[in-house]
């Protein structure tokens, strides 16, 4: 295997808030290849966003919102970065590691040109001219495809659309040349072309600079475009993990099978769409055991009481569920995934 | 809960209210042979260079002030609030027209404004100087409503009140200013302070309250003399109660703004 | 409609766009990002106000001088709105009670309190939450849990027509399955016909029954949904299908998105194709 | 090019307006000063006017103009003030353009350096507590700032008069320099700095407290995450992002601001004595002197509507999304 | 103003050792016609008489002057030796234009021009003569003659009241006017050097055109101004220090509440003015505000020589008394202790200009002392007085430090200065025969008798004296407190050639 670029050992992030703890992200071990993209999904609240920012220590660190990393390393090239202090983390946020953000109508400051935000990015990392960062900046729109980069360069973000906006935004974060690029959700408020494009051009940047990515959506049909490999996030941990393959076809978490029957997609008109029951559980007070346990209609007894630990399917494939155990009696995925998974395979 | 300052508001306010029984001198007497006496057994917050008694001045004077604070500022508040309301969802014409209405009013000396308008309700009561006041004060609230207003305008909330045909009066009050409050807060505080100083202006200029109403203001305008006479208490006492109220007040007042859930600072 | 843009220049948002929803129906808006979605949302439910032409309310115009008021009014009534940002449709500062009495309130048909909280107690009940919420602040409640609240208000009033402008569009997947089943179990219950928004065409496909594809303004292409997904005729929705991501890893990665080119597409003028499917050409 | 076309454009436009609004100020002026109870003889005659008959009255009235239709007046005021003629002021008893034009400068000096100063140290309160939000820095400062706003104003500046030239002796306490130094700068510095102080003091929360808000509100943008993302420092987002994001609304602040500061210099020169046209003002308005009036008011007018038309122009450069109208009619 | 630039230029090389910095109202014009009673007018222009230390009138531009009884003219041999400011000479056409200008000019803004009025004909039969005919003869004449004579060679043909030349004054007096630099808010005056009588020792006068009294008292304890007028309570603050001098002059200045015959309140009441003096403390008054720095006010004219009855003094504190006259006039107390009769309130509003601490403080306490009383008198501040506007009455302050018939003009019906419309037919006789007689002794007699009569019928309800409090540096030496004083404290500067300053 290729040596790993950011590596979580047993990482857990926490906001102590007035109300309590939340236990955001409780636990998480995963290691991102050079040149490799890694996705995230799993729904709303699990802890995906929490994850990566607290990668780059952007959580607010001051009352009322006390985000601290409770337990764990973070290893970004095999360095340890847990205890980074900020000037320290300043000193590696958009040279060894960036982000992109889910809104690029929001990420970009509305008042100043983009090439500025640009240049400032680069300027803010190396002792280069101004003329050598704006040559650098012009350089790097195009490459996200942006025509014209010479005149764009003096513009607001507010006469760029929305794909352009986001393709902007990966040239800041892709400016310095990172090793690791974290992107929460930016294809999310675009609509499907675009959105394509821009997964598109990711992948064509991994391939061109050998950026490893992170890749955080709840669209697993974009996911399904994009992915290397897929983590699948519930209440803060990482339930499922494995290539994208994997994932879509042997699924074998009973939160992954949900999420895949829940897309309509292929869904029949006549019959109501597939949804897990039950809400998530509040971070506040995780429960015990399982937190999906209570969403689970093939849950066990020690679900309720013991965390399951992540078990082997292959090499490339774990999942955390007891259902893995040699004990658990043996449960097929939901006749309609499987039936799914075998129309698109004719498709195919 | 700000619990000190309500609790010290409370005081200050129940002993206006019930000046009569705490005050222990006549408010308006000229005590001839006590003139400049420190605080003391007697006089309680001592005495100014005419002998007047401070410690029954400051429960009498704080009724005055508080009401054309309080009466002054709900008139800048009834007036500019709906104009920046109307003002920041209007058209660009009749915004453009009313903004500048506004400016032409705040840039009149207000001075002038109060010479016309004393001749208009020209009884010299609390309530008639307290609307002259209002009157003359509400340009500068009007314009930050309008700003706040533009940028929640475009709302969804609102919006669907106006899918729904929603008046534009029903708009302003359940949508409008519940949402304006907390920006505009520390501005409508600050019109109730506005308000009581301008009271003492006019009083002092003779265009207020007359000589014998006895106010925060007034009192506070003696301390120019008091100074150079070295009576310190003279002028401690007025700024004191007149800034602890409002300080008070505007404790309470940040503490009932609902300050919606902030979200956390992503600096 | 145009968008009066400080003097200097003027939008056109939406122009010559011509469509009707059915009794019933639930038509589907797709399109390009900013190609005027919200803003037929907008014209429709009487907020923004059309430069040029008519909105008709079962046959009757409602804008313009020849708007009819009691026609008016009605539409007022049977038509609601759900927008896309549930939390910034419903006013932070409200109770969900005093959010769902909210257009009885401005239609001044506010009976008694009792009455009011028990339908909203019944309204509440039927997009599945529980009388307690009535009390909390929509800050309180989760994102689906908005929306909710915001289809729940639009129930208070036996719409005839609802107006959902990507009503799902910020939500993750199972989120989405509950409020789309939301949406038909209820258009079923009800019978109102649905404007229905969004970006994702596999909710469209599931969902509507009549689809509209729009680009700059335009409509370019209305068809029945099968009709649409098994012919596209105009390159942008044949772009758009093409687009249309498949959670399935293989398929997805070899798959070539059909790229247009916006000089040629779009055209004057509608044109029928095949009984109800219209493309726009010239 | 085109960009540019439209911004002489829109500066001719506004022009247009400018003077639009200043002639309606005078009106509003002119007649509102008429309508307040008073006889400007008085201010005129003093005492001298009561042993005069009511021919000898009726003579002044007409030589000071005062005799004719209020309309009469005001376009005979209106043709002299476009050729420069001011008319007489009643107390002084000279052109007004004598009695204002020496003084304006002292006031605009304290004004404008007032109002310089006040937003400075507005914006770098606000950028520290934004910084420190939160913290019992910002607190203390919150606390402090608006304590020290509630202070009435003359009451702070006789306090100031007292500790520092009375007792320290450090600082003049009134005039504008002192006898012949009125070309030395640092002389008129030294009687500036009191008056600055109490300018300072009773406006600058107010401001400091607007903007620290809209900082507040702007830290919690997402675009904050990216700037730091980049690597920039804190102060650096505040200060390169943050602080150019609400400079529209500063701006805008900035232009409300100018009636409220020029309100207060009134208060300063009164207290330290200072000579300058906020004196003239109020003394105009309680005397009837009308031409003088309105000069005095009419400079502040202009500066009132130049400066919410500059802000208006700045903010459109600022942020083009300001250009954009709502579209929503009610 | 133009020229202080050049003036600063000069004062910047100057050194301030042998200059007085006077910390004075604020001014709007120099001009002795439109305000007479200010400082300085008085140091800038000369009359063709001036006053000597007591107040009697003695000649100045005249060398001398005859009186001719039978044609009741006066003749006024001028003086050669006296040039204008501005180099030019000063003859006798400028007084014959100055004395046009006061009698015949009806738009003149002037408070004084009913004191000319028997003045028939100004002649001038040659350059440095003058010929002044009256109509009568007039006790008080002499003392009005002491009028600043202005330059006809700047004048002539202009208007008076609004000529530049009032901010740019041009006399014959013992200081030249330099600059007037309004930014600073000073007025600079040199020493004329060519002056005709004793040249000033002090080289130059910086006049500081103060508003507001604590400013005053502030500027001097910090060394910004020399000398000042203060009220008695600031000037009580500088008595016990070294480095100051308190120079206590006597003042003809009193006040009180001055009633407007003409309202509708004292049209039915005015027999009821004097009997209020019986309420009121004046004393205390004068202890409580003025720090004893005053006297009890019964009379007019009481701090002048020709004035001082001791019999017109009808009323002394004692509210027993008040009690029984009151019930004597009719009136009633109500249910609020306010007095009452046919039906209407003991109550009248006074105006009272906020200018000056004193006034203000002395009107509430006569307010507050007659309340006590059973009558309500109500106190309005204002800017400036408004004589139409409805009040009963006005704060006054007068001063009759010259000759007594300055009253004349307040007290004659339908006089120039008769603001409160005071009409009494014996008053008038009284103050008419005191004008046009001659004799000393007699007039003495006369005006005693006008004190009797008035403080019977009174038309003010006098208080009180004040001192004049003027307070300097230690090194100024040679004010002189002979000289009474005028309405606030004018006339400090009436020897201002003797003065010295040390530093
Ligand atoms: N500042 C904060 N204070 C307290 N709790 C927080 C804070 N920010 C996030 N959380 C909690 O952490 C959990 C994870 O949030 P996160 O934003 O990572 O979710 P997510 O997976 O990114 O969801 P989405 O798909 O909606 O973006 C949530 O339950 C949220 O309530
Ligand atoms: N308030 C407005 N003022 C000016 N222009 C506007 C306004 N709202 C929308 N527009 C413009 O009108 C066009 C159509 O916008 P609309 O919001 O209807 O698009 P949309 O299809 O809903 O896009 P999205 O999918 O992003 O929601 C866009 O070009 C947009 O810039
Ligand atoms: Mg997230
Ligand atoms: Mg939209």
């Amino acid at each position: 295997m290729k040596q790993a670029v950011l590596e979580l050992k047993d990482y857990a992030v926490s906001f102590f808030t007035p109300e309590g703890e939340v236990e955001a992200v409780r636990g998480v071990d995963l290691s991102v290849a050079r040149g490799e993209i890694l996705c995230l999904v799993g729904e709303s609240g699990c802890g995906k966003s929490v994850l990566c920012k607290s990668l780059l220590k952007l959580l607010p660190s001051r009352p009322p919102h006390n985000a601290t990393i409770k337990q764990g390393r973070v290893l970004l090239e095999g360095m340890d970065i847990t205890h980074y202090t900020e000037k320290q983390m300043r000193a590696l946020r958009g040279r060894d590691v960036s982000m992109i953000f889910q809104d690029p109508m929001l990420t970009l400051n509305p008042t100043i040109p983009v090439g500025k935000q640009i240049i400032e990015a680069i300027l803010k990392h190396s002792d280069m001219s101004r003329a050598a960062a704006r040559e650098r900046a012009i350089e790097m729109l195009e490459l996200v495809g942006i025509p014209d980069p010479e005149q764009r360069l003096k513009l607001q973000p507010h006469f760029f659309s929305g794909g352009m906006r986001q393709r902007c935004v990966i040239a800041i974060a892709l400016a310095m040349r990172p090793k690791l690029l974290l992107a929460d959700e930016p294809t999310t408020a675009l609509d499907v072309t675009v959105e394509t494009q821009i997964l598109d051009l990711l992948r064509e940047l991994r391939d061109k600079t050998g950026v490893s990515i992170v890749f955080v959506s709840h669209d697993l049909g974009a996911v399904a475009r994009i992915a290397d490999r897929v983590a699948v996030m519930y209440a803060g941990k990482i339930v499922e993990i494995g290539t994208a393959e994997d994932i879509y076809y042997r699924p074998q978490h009973p939160y992954t099978w949900g999420l895949l029957s829940a897309l309509p997609v292929f869904a029949n008109p006549e019959e109501e769409l597939y949804t897990i029951p039950g809400i998530p559980p509040s971070l506040l007070n995780p429960p015990p055991g399982d937190a999906f346990a209570e969403r689970n209609a093939y849950a066990l007894a020690i679900d309720y009481e013991k965390m399951p630990p992540m078990m082997r399917v292959s090499d490339t494939h774990y999942a955390a569920t007891w259902l893995l155990d040699p004990r658990a009696p043996k449960v097929k995925p939901p006749v309609r995934l499987a039936e799914r998974s075998r129309s698109w395979r004719q498709k195919e | 809960m700000p619990l000190f300052s309500m609790a010290i508001l409370l005081l200050i306010v129940l002993g206006c209210v019930f000046a009569p029984l705490l005050a222990n001198h006549d408010p308006t007497d000229f005590y001839l042979s006590d003139l400049n006496r420190p605080p003391g057994q007697e006089f309680r917050f001592g005495t100014d260079s005419l002998g007047r008694d401070l410690y029954s001045m400051m429960w009498y004077g704080g009724r005055v002030s508080i009401l054309v604070g309080l009466l002054g500022a709900s008139i800048i508040a009834a007036i500019g609030i709906p104009y920046g309301c109307i003002s920041g969802v209007a058209g660009e014409r009749v915004d453009f027209i009313l903004m500048r209405f506004a400016e032409l009013c705040g840039s009149i000396p207000s001075i002038l404004f109060v010479l016309v308008l004393s001749a208009a309700f020209g009884d010299g009561s609390v309530v008639s100087i307290s609307i002259i006041i209002g009157i003359t004060g509400w340009f500068g609230l009007a314009r930050i409503v309008r700003g706040e207003v533009r940028q929640i305008r475009d709302s969804e909330f609102i919006l669907y009140a106006r899918a729904c045909h929603a008046s534009f009066p029903y708009v302003m009050i359940h949508h409008l200013v519940p949402n304006l409050v907390s920006a505009i807060m520390f501005v409508l505080v600050s019109s109730i302070s506005s308000c009581m100083i301008m009271e003492s202006t006019l009083s002092f200029l003779g265009l207020g309250l007359p000589v014998t109403t006895i106010s925060w203001g007034s009192m506070l305008s003696l301390a120019n003399k008091a100074l150079l006479l070295d009576t310190w208490w003279v002028v401690i006492f007025p700024g004191l109660f007149l800034v602890t109220t409002l300080l008070c007040i505007t404790n309470i007042a940040y503490h009932f703004r609902k300050e919606g859930n902030r979200k956390a600072s992503n600096l | 409609m145009d968008f009066r843009m400080s003097d200097t220049y003027t939008v056109h948002a939406v122009r010559n766009v011509s469509f009707s929803i059915h009794e019933g129906e639930i038509f589907g808006l797709v399109g390009e990002s900013g190609s005027g979605k919200s803003t037929i949302a907008r014209l429709f439910s009487g907020i923004y106000k059309p430069t040029k032409g008519n909105v008709y309310y079962e046959g009757v115009v409602v804008n313009g001088e020849h708007a009819q008021a009691v026609q008016q009014a009605r539409m007022r009534k049977e038509v609601q709105i759900v927008f896309q940002d549930s939390t910034a449709a419903l006013n932070p500062r409200m109770t969900v009670l005093e959010i769902l009495e909210e257009p009885l309130r401005i239609q001044h048909l506010r009976s008694s309190e009792q009455d009011c909280r028990q339908k909203a107690e019944e309204v509440l009940e039927k997009v599945g939450l529980r009388a307690s919420y009535l009390e909390k602040h929509p800050s309180e409640l989760s994102g689906g849990q908005c929306q909710r609240v915001a289809i729940a208000r639009t129930l208070m009033m036996r719409p005839r027509l609802i107006i959902a402008d990507e009503p799902i569009a910020s939500m993750d997947v199972s989120l989405q399955a509950q409020i789309v089943n939301l949406f038909r179990e209820l258009q079923r219950e009800q019978g109102f016909s649905m404007l229905f928004i969004a970006h994702d065409l596999g909710v469209i496909r599931y969902l509507s029954d009549t689809v509209g594809v729009m680009l700059d303004g335009k409509l370019v292409e209305i068809a029945p949904k099968e009709k649409l997904f098994r012919e596209p005729l105009h390159p942008y929705t044949q772009s758009l299908l093409s687009a249309m991501h498949i959670p399935d890893p293989i398929v997805e990665r070899q798959k070539t998105m059909y790229r247009y080119d916006r000089g040629q597409v779009l055209g004057t003028h509608m044109e029928l194709h095949d009984g109800d499917h219209y493309v726009l050409c010239g | 090019m085109i960009r540019n076309h439209w911004f002489w454009h829109g500066v001719l436009r506004r022009c247009f307006f400018f003077l639009l609004v200043m002639f309606v100020l005078s009106i509003v002026l002119f007649f509102l000063a008429r309508m307040a109870p008073g006889d400007p003889l008085q201010s005129f005659y003093g005492d001298a006017l009561e042993m005069m008959s009511q021919a000898e009255q009726d003579a002044a009235r007409e030589r000071l103009g005062l005799d004719k239709g209020m309309f009469a007046q005001y376009a005979y005021w209106l043709l002299n003030s476009l050729q420069g003629d001011f008319g007489i002021s009643f107390k002084y008893k000279m052109p007004v353009a004598d009695v204002v034009f020496p003084l304006l400068g002292n006031t605009l000096l304290l004004g404008s350096l007032a109002y310089i100063l006040v937003f400075a140290f507005a914006i770098l309160l606000a950028v520290f507590c934004t910084l420190h939000e939160e913290d019992w820095l910002d607190k203390t400062i919150c606390k402090v700032g608006t304590a020290a706003y509630y202070i009435p104003a003359f009451w702070l500046g006789v306090v100031l008069v007292l500790i520092f030239s009375i007792h320290l002796g450090w600082l003049p306490s009134s005039g504008a320099y002192d006898i012949g130094k009125s070309e030395d700068i640092l002389n008129r510095i030294q009687h500036l700095i009191l008056p600055l102080v109490v300018m300072i003091a009773s406006h600058l929360w107010y401001y400091a407290y607007m903007i620290r808000n809209k900082l507040l509100d702007e830290v919690r943008r997402d675009y904050v995450l990216l700037a730091k993302s980049k690597g920039l420092t804190r102060r650096e987002v505040v200060w390169k992002h943050c602080l150019r994001n609400v400079a529209p609304t500063i701006v805008n602040i900035m232009a409300i601001s100018i009636p409220h500061v020029t309100g207060g210099t009134i208060v300063v020169e009164a207290v330290f004595n200072y000579p300058g046209i906020g004196n003239l003002a109020v003394e105009s308005a309680k005397y009837h002197d009308y031409n003088l009036l309105m000069v005095t008011t009419l400079i502040t007018g202009a500066l009132v509507f130049l400066g919410s038309f500059v802000a208006q122009m700045i903010n459109e450069q600022i942020d083009p999304r300001m250009r954009e109208a709502g579209v929503i009619r009610w | 103003g133009c020229g202080s630039k050049e003036a600063a230029n000069d004062q910047g090389k100057a050194d301030m050792s042998n200059t007085l910095v006077y910390a004075g109202e604020s001014e709007s014009t120099i001009n002795p016609l439109l305000n007479n009673h200010e400082e300085l007018p008085d140091i800038i222009f000369s009359g063709l008489m001036k006053y000597d230390a007591n107040g009697k009138p003695i000649p100045d531009l005249a060398e001398s002057y005859d009186y001719d009884e039978a044609a009741n003219t006066y003749t006024f041999h001028l003086r050669h030796d006296v040039k204008w400011h501005d180099g030019k000479d000063f003859t006798a056409d400028d007084v014959v234009y100055t004395y046009k200008e006061l009698t015949e000019d009806k738009t003149l803004a002037s408070s004084i021009t009913s004191n000319y009025e028997d003045i028939t004909s100004v002649t001038a039969p040659d350059p440095y003569t003058v010929v002044i005919a009256l109509k009568q003869y007039d006790a008080a004449m002499l003392d009005y003659f002491t009028m600043g004579i202005l330059p006809k060679h700047l004048l002539e043909g202009k208007d008076v009241n609004t000529d530049a030349f009032n901010q740019h004054p041009i006399g014959t007096g013992r200081y030249k006017f330099v600059s007037w630099d309004t930014a600073g808010g000073m007025i600079t005056l040199e020493r004329n050097a060519d002056y005709y009588d004793k040249v000033p020792n002090i080289e130059r006068i910086v006049y500081k055109t103060v508003s507001n009294e604590t400013t005053k008292a502030a500027m001097l304890q910090s060394g910004e101004a020399d000398l000042a007028w203060l009220n008695s309570k600031y000037a009580a603050k500088f008595r016990d220090n070294k480095s100051y001098k308190t120079w206590d002059f006597k003042t003809a200045d009193y006040r009180g509440a001055a009633m407007d015959m003409n309202s509708d309140f004292w049209k039915k009441n005015a027999d009821s003015i004097g009997v209020l003096n019986l309420a009121l403390d004046k004393k205390a008054i004068i202890d409580g505000v003025l720090e004893g720095q005053g006297i009890v006010a019964y009379s007019p004219i009481q701090r002048n020589p020709l004035g001082t009855n001791p019999e017109a003094d009808i009323y002394s504190y004692d509210l027993d008394r008040f009690a029984q006259e009151m019930e004597k006039l009719g009136w009633k107390k109500g249910s609020d202790g306010i007095y009452e009769r046919n039906g209407q309130k003991f109550h009248f509003r006074i105006q009272t200009r906020d200018y000056e601490e004193e006034r203000v403080d002395i009107a509430n306490l006569m307010s507050s002392m007659l309340k006590k009383a059973g009558v309500d008198m109500e106190v309005v501040l204002v800017t400036k007085f408004d004589w139409k506007a409805g009040y009963d009455g006005f704060l006054a302050g007068y001063a009759t430090q010259f000759d007594p018939d300055m009253i004349y003009s307040q007290f004659v019906t339908n006089a120039s200065g008769n603001t409160m419309h005071y009409s009494n037919p014996e008053v008038d006789q009284a103050l008419r025969e005191g004008r046009h007689t001659k004799d000393v002794d007699a007039r003495k007699k006369i005006y005693g008798e006008f004190e009797k009569i008035y403080s019977q019928h009174p038309g003010i309800l006098l208080t009180a004296y004040l001192d004049g409090n003027y307070v300097g540096i230690a090194g100024i030496d040679g004010l002189d407190t002979t000289r009474v004083l005028g309405h606030h404290s004018v006339g400090v500067m009436w020897n201002i050639e003797n003065w010295t300053i040390k530093r």
